[in-house]
């Protein structure tokens, strides 16, 4: 069976690594600010007895208040799941830093989310839209897109 | 006077007039180039229809039936689409080119029929070369492919009528090599006069391994699968051909079917004995030789894959040339050491070395390279 | 073991599978003249709507995912409800099946047990409207409407999600059985 | 003489005979040789995730049908338990057999479409596509008679199946499933040792293990690159954990291992097949749930292995009859992650077979 990582274990460690990084975290999800959010992500994929080399699924929900970037961890050796989130809370110019150097996994997928949310990845090599054409009014997946027509 | 078209009788006639009598020599191609034409024409019809039904056949659905008893007259509709389809000339296209390229690659695909023996002595010109005759000319379609791709400005067509140039070029060579055993063998250059030489033994017995070359050369000559890539229709959607329709598209299809049937030609007559056969008359046996090897082709090309440009020239230079050498080297020993062995003979000494070298080359045979560093 | 391979021992393989189907009953059907028993459960081309039994709950309009199913309803006399207009617009309908579940009677909405919704003109869709090439327009011609969506003659109401119409069905012709009409095709087609 | 050469623009798609659908490649090539890649898609994108944000649970059904059109029931099957995990249903012990049997099903019949459609691209003219289709055929045939369309099932409901398994279906599946290793063998011969085959896709687009697992590609993909990752195994869900099977990986991570793990997989799911008949149990195949289903607020994550890959689906609930956020975890699409990387100096004609081995469907790419 596939593990999910006790999130308020890992949150008590991470704390002592990277102070003030965590922002929440329950029983199955861990939230992190986004600004550490790089550095996290390396400390994850990077100590050996975490290892997540697998970056599943990576998506966007719009809370409105707040963008929430959801991203589903996985580790092939350890077999173990950690879902990681973080929070981004500027609607006009979400900015969010790409985990594209740690995983190629999220190349296309940090595209799809820029694409229908409208969220820049910072440090992306290709930040372009992948689904709809350049210049396509609004970001369809905002809970808000489509109030002003 | 009443002149059948076709069957022995017409045959017969053509062998009667004597080519040195004034008017006869008129009347002699006249007469050929009409039944040449006819034939080809027929002949490609029948080739169009047997293919798709013999391949439907071997993917298991009946292939087309509906258009008379056993859809036998589905060419003929297939006919009457292409030519009631509106004939497309791109925008950007070289026009002269894009008009002529049918041409250019028709006319020397027909005139390979010429020096082709449908029985004795009966052919359109007896050249005492004429095995060199074919050669020639059958290389010139290449100009009319080319011609075609370029015209049309279009980067398939272009990238497909590259290729063309690259292949048929290099498979000339071990063509032209594989032939050399059999010319050596049967001492002469004349069509008509190796199919004599056949009387007892058939060449495939005797040249087998020149017998695979030719195949596999001719195969690729006339872009068959598995090396079909010219017009390889997952990757360049139709070749040099993607930008014609109408007309000039049939035009096309004939060159290929025309090719197809000179190839067989060819095989039947240096390989499977030609005219020679007992009990029918001799151009049935002619006739029903070249629908064999017509139906050994479409039964490849129900199979295999298709290899990859590189793939196929290396093929070429790395393991048809040398074989098609050390094949014509054995034959001439062979023939100069024991000029009277009787054919058999020669044959199962020859089949012994074909397998061995066959072996030997497999050895050779490499997986997985291709990639260019970028 | 022999030490050679790939020399031409695959290709060999290969070209005696094929050879082997040659022989074979071949496997697809001449359609318009042969025509397989569709599966008892098929979501046909067709919705059949029953006006009897039918008791204006709108549910089957609330459970299509793309809107495919209007129905107005109103209180009669008797203060009981009726279906004052039903129509349902095939070319949004997505033939789900989602319509035939929630129906609480069981028995006011079926499938069809037909497939064939293609004809030789659009004018034969739906008789009656002979000025409809714009594209527009036939879509229109797609909305069937009330007494059209009634059983008639011709259509079959199929088992999908109504076990009672199961047996009233022709059993399925599976090509995993290799029924008699591949015989009977290939003397018929040569 | 060193010639002037320049190179060149080829589009390839959305409209070419081999790229699946609708996705377009721009190629920049020098030759033949690709010397740069440019993945564009969105030719087929639907907005689904948005549409399904307006429908209640029940009516997203259908919409993951037209996601993998290939692999309808395994897309049902990653829905309906994300929705089932998100509300706590259980499912009926019948229901999860009748689901494994269906999904593995389903896992050959895009298997067969798949490995058809990459020796398509290879130039074997039909044969091998028509003797695949053969059998799909077959499968879908049996999926017609249990959901009544041979495509988009839409079979499976939230705790259990729109409807119990007919009777003649078992004896039809227990005749498919004894004639269907034999079809396998002679596939088998068909083509995987003939030597055009081999020198085409042997070392070709060769993925390597830790490319696969950065760029989580997913399915026979990341088997085929070494990496025994098989969630029927490693996370098994559903009754996964009461069958034995094996899971095929390939070292070299080429053309051709992703072509034979799916071949070795069709084989192992034959197996599964055969056990869960043996095993599958009477009952009920719904449980009781609302017809309009109101998950508590919340989200969840569900994956499954689907025969493209890891197909899952991430799900935040609002406590409403509709999905706050509905998203799907493509497999196809994430697939394609590497294709740039792995068709770059390689020629054209490579470049179709490569793409071939992935074997992605273009609704799922999209959405």
């Amino acid at each position: 069976m596939t593990a999910a990582l006790s999130a308020p274990d890992l949150a008590a460690r991470l704390e002592k690594e990277f102070p003030g990084a965590i922002v929440e975290s329950n029983a199955d999800s861990l939230v992190v600010d986004s600004v550490k959010l790089p550095d996290i992500a390396s400390f994850l994929k990077n100590t050996p007895e975490l290892d997540f080399d697998y970056l599943t699924n990576l998506t966007a929900v719009d809370y409105k208040e707040h963008f929430e970037l959801v991203y589903h961890l996985l580790s092939i050796s350890r077999n173990h799941s950690l879902t990681l989130k973080t929070r981004c809370y500027d609607r006009e110019n979400p900015t969010v830093p790409s985990l594209v150097a740690l995983w190629n996994a999220a190349d296309l997928q940090e595209r799809e989310v820029y694409d229908l949310f409208g969220i820049v990845f910072s440090g992306h090599p290709n930040m372009k839209r992948i689904f709809l054409w350049e210049g396509f009014p609004g970001y369809p997946l905002r809970k808000d897109f489509g109030d002003g027509v | 006077m009443t002149m059948p078209l076709i069957g022995s009788d017409a045959l017969s006639y053509a062998e009667a007039l004597p080519p040195d009598w004034p008017g006869s020599f008129w009347a002699h191609i006249f007469f050929w180039v009409i039944l040449l034409i006819l034939f080809i024409t027929v002949i490609v019809l029948l080739f169009t229809w047997l293919e798709r039904r013999w391949l439907g056949r071997l993917q298991i659905r009946p292939g087309p039936n509906r258009a008379g008893p056993f859809g036998l007259l589905q060419p003929i509709a297939d006919v009457f689409k292409l030519l009631l389809k509106e004939d497309i000339v791109p925008d950007k296209a070289d026009k002269w080119v894009h008009w002529l390229a049918p041409v250019v690659a028709l006319a020397p695909a027909l005139l390979v029929f010429a020096v082709i023996p449908f029985q004795d002595g009966a052919l359109l010109a007896d050249l005492n070369i004429g095995i060199l005759f074919i050669l020639a000319v059958s290389s010139m379609v290449v100009i009319g492919v080319f011609m075609a791709g370029w015209g049309s400005s279009n980067k398939y067509s272009l990238l497909g009528a590259m290729r063309t140039i690259a292949q048929e070029i290099s498979y000339e060579i071990p063509l032209v090599l594989s032939i050399v055993g059999v010319i050596i063998i049967s001492g002469t250059l004349s069509l008509n006069e190796m199919v004599k030489a056949q009387q007892d033994v058939a060449f495939i017995f005797v040249q087998p391994l020149g017998f695979i070359i030719y195949i596999t050369a001719a195969l690729a000559e006339v872009a068959r699968t598995p090396f079909d890539l010219i017009e390889a229709d997952s990757e360049l959607v139709a070749g040099f051909h993607t930008e014609y329709s109408g007309m000039k598209f049939a035009l096309f299809f004939l060159v290929e079917y025309a090719e197809t049937l000179a190839v067989a030609a060819i095989a039947t007559t240096l390989f499977l004995g030609g005219w020679q056969g007992p009990f029918l008359p001799p151009w049935m046996w002619f006739i029903i030789k070249l629908f064999a090897v017509f139906m050994f082709i479409i039964w490849v090309r129900g199979t295999l894959p298709r290899l990859r440009i590189d793939q196929v020239m290396g093929f070429a230079w790395k393991f048809l040339l040398p074989l098609a050498l050390i094949n014509v080297v054995i034959t001439g020993v062979e023939v100069l050491a024991w000029p009277d062995a009787p054919l058999l003979a020669l044959g199962i000494i020859n089949l012994v070395v074909a397998a061995v070298l066959v072996l030997l080359m497999s050895k050779l045979f490499k997986l997985g390279g291709g990639r260019v560093p970028v | 073991m022999f030490p050679f391979e790939r020399y031409g021992k695959g290709i060999a393989k290969g070209m005696a599978v094929t050879f082997k189907h040659f022989g074979r009953k071949w496997i697809t059907t001449q359609y318009p003249e042969q025509k397989l028993n569709m599966s008892r459960r098929i979501r046909g081309t067709d919705i059949i709507w029953v006006r009897e039994t039918c008791i204006a709950c709108q549910a089957c309009a609330r459970a299509c995912p793309v809107g495919a199913i209007e129905m107005q309803v109103s209180r009669g006399e008797d203060k009981k409800l009726k279906v004052d207009f039903m129509s349902i617009d095939f070319s949004l309908c997505i033939f789900c099946g989602l319509c035939i579940e929630p129906c609480p009677p069981g028995n006011a909405i079926y499938m069809s047990h037909n497939y064939e919704r293609t004809t030789y003109r659009c004018t034969d869709i739906s008789a009656g409207h002979e000025d409809i090439t714009p594209s527009d327009k036939r879509c229109n011609e797609l909305i069937v409407v009330g007494d059209d969506l009634e059983m008639a003659e011709g259509k079959r109401k199929s088992a999908y999600g109504r076990p009672d119409e199961y047996e009233k069905l022709p059993r399925q012709t599976l090509l995993l059985e290799q029924i008699q009409y591949l015989d009977d095709m290939r003397k018929k087609w040569g | 003489m060193a010639f002037k050469t320049e190179h060149f623009m080829l589009n390839v798609g959305p409209q070419h005979p081999s790229t699946h659908g609708v996705f377009r490649m721009r190629f920049t090539l020098d030759g033949e040789v690709i010397v740069d890649l440019e993945p564009i898609f969105g030719y087929l994108h639907r907005g689904i995730e948005k549409l399904a944000e307006d429908r209640t649970y029940t009516q997203n059904i259908p919409f993951t049908d037209r996601l993998d059109y290939l692999a309808s029931m395994t897309s049902n099957q990653a829905y309906c338990m994300a929705v089932e995990k998100l509300a706590g249903i259980t499912v009926p012990e019948r229901a999860e057999y009748i689901r494994v049997i269906m999904s593995e099903l389903q896992r050959i019949a895009s298997h067969l479409a798949g490995i058809g459609f990459f020796l398509q691209d290879l130039g074997a003219f039909m044969t091998p596509l028509l003797y695949m289709f053969r059998e799909r055929e077959k499968i879908v045939d049996l999926f017609d008679m249990v959901c009544g369309q041979r495509l988009n099932y839409n079979y499976l409901r939230f705790g259990g199946l729109s409807q119990d398994i007919p009777p003649e279906f078992i004896p039809a599946l227990k005749k498919l499933v004894n004639a269907l290793p034999g079809f396998i063998d002679e596939y088998d011969r068909l083509i995987s040792e003939n030597e055009v085959f081999l020198v085409r896709t042997k070392g070709v687009g060769i993925l390597s293990r830790e490319m696969a697992i950065s760029s989580a590609a997913a399915g026979p993909v990341l088997r085929g690159s070494d990496v025994n990752w098989d969630i029927r195994k490693s996370n098994p869900y559903s009754v996964y954990d009461r069958f034995e099977f094996d899971i095929p990986v390939a070292k070299t991570g080429d053309s051709f291992d992703r072509y034979w793990v799916r071949l070795q997989e069709m084989r192992q799911s034959v197996r599964i097949i055969e056990q869960a008949i043996e095993q599958l149990p009477e009952g009920d195949v719904q449980a009781k749930v609302s017809r309009l289903l109101k998950p508590p607020a919340g989200d969840a994550y569900v994956s499954i292995e689907g025969p493209k890959g890891e197909i899952g689906f991430y799900l935040v609930s609002d406590g409403s009859v509709k999905p706050y956020r509905w998203r799907v975890r493509p497999p196809c699409f994430i697939n394609l992650t590497t294709l740039r990387d792995i068709i770059i100096g390689w020629k054209v004609a490579d470049a179709m077979v490569i793409f071939g081995s992935i074997d992605i469907v273009l609704g799922e790419v999209d959405r």
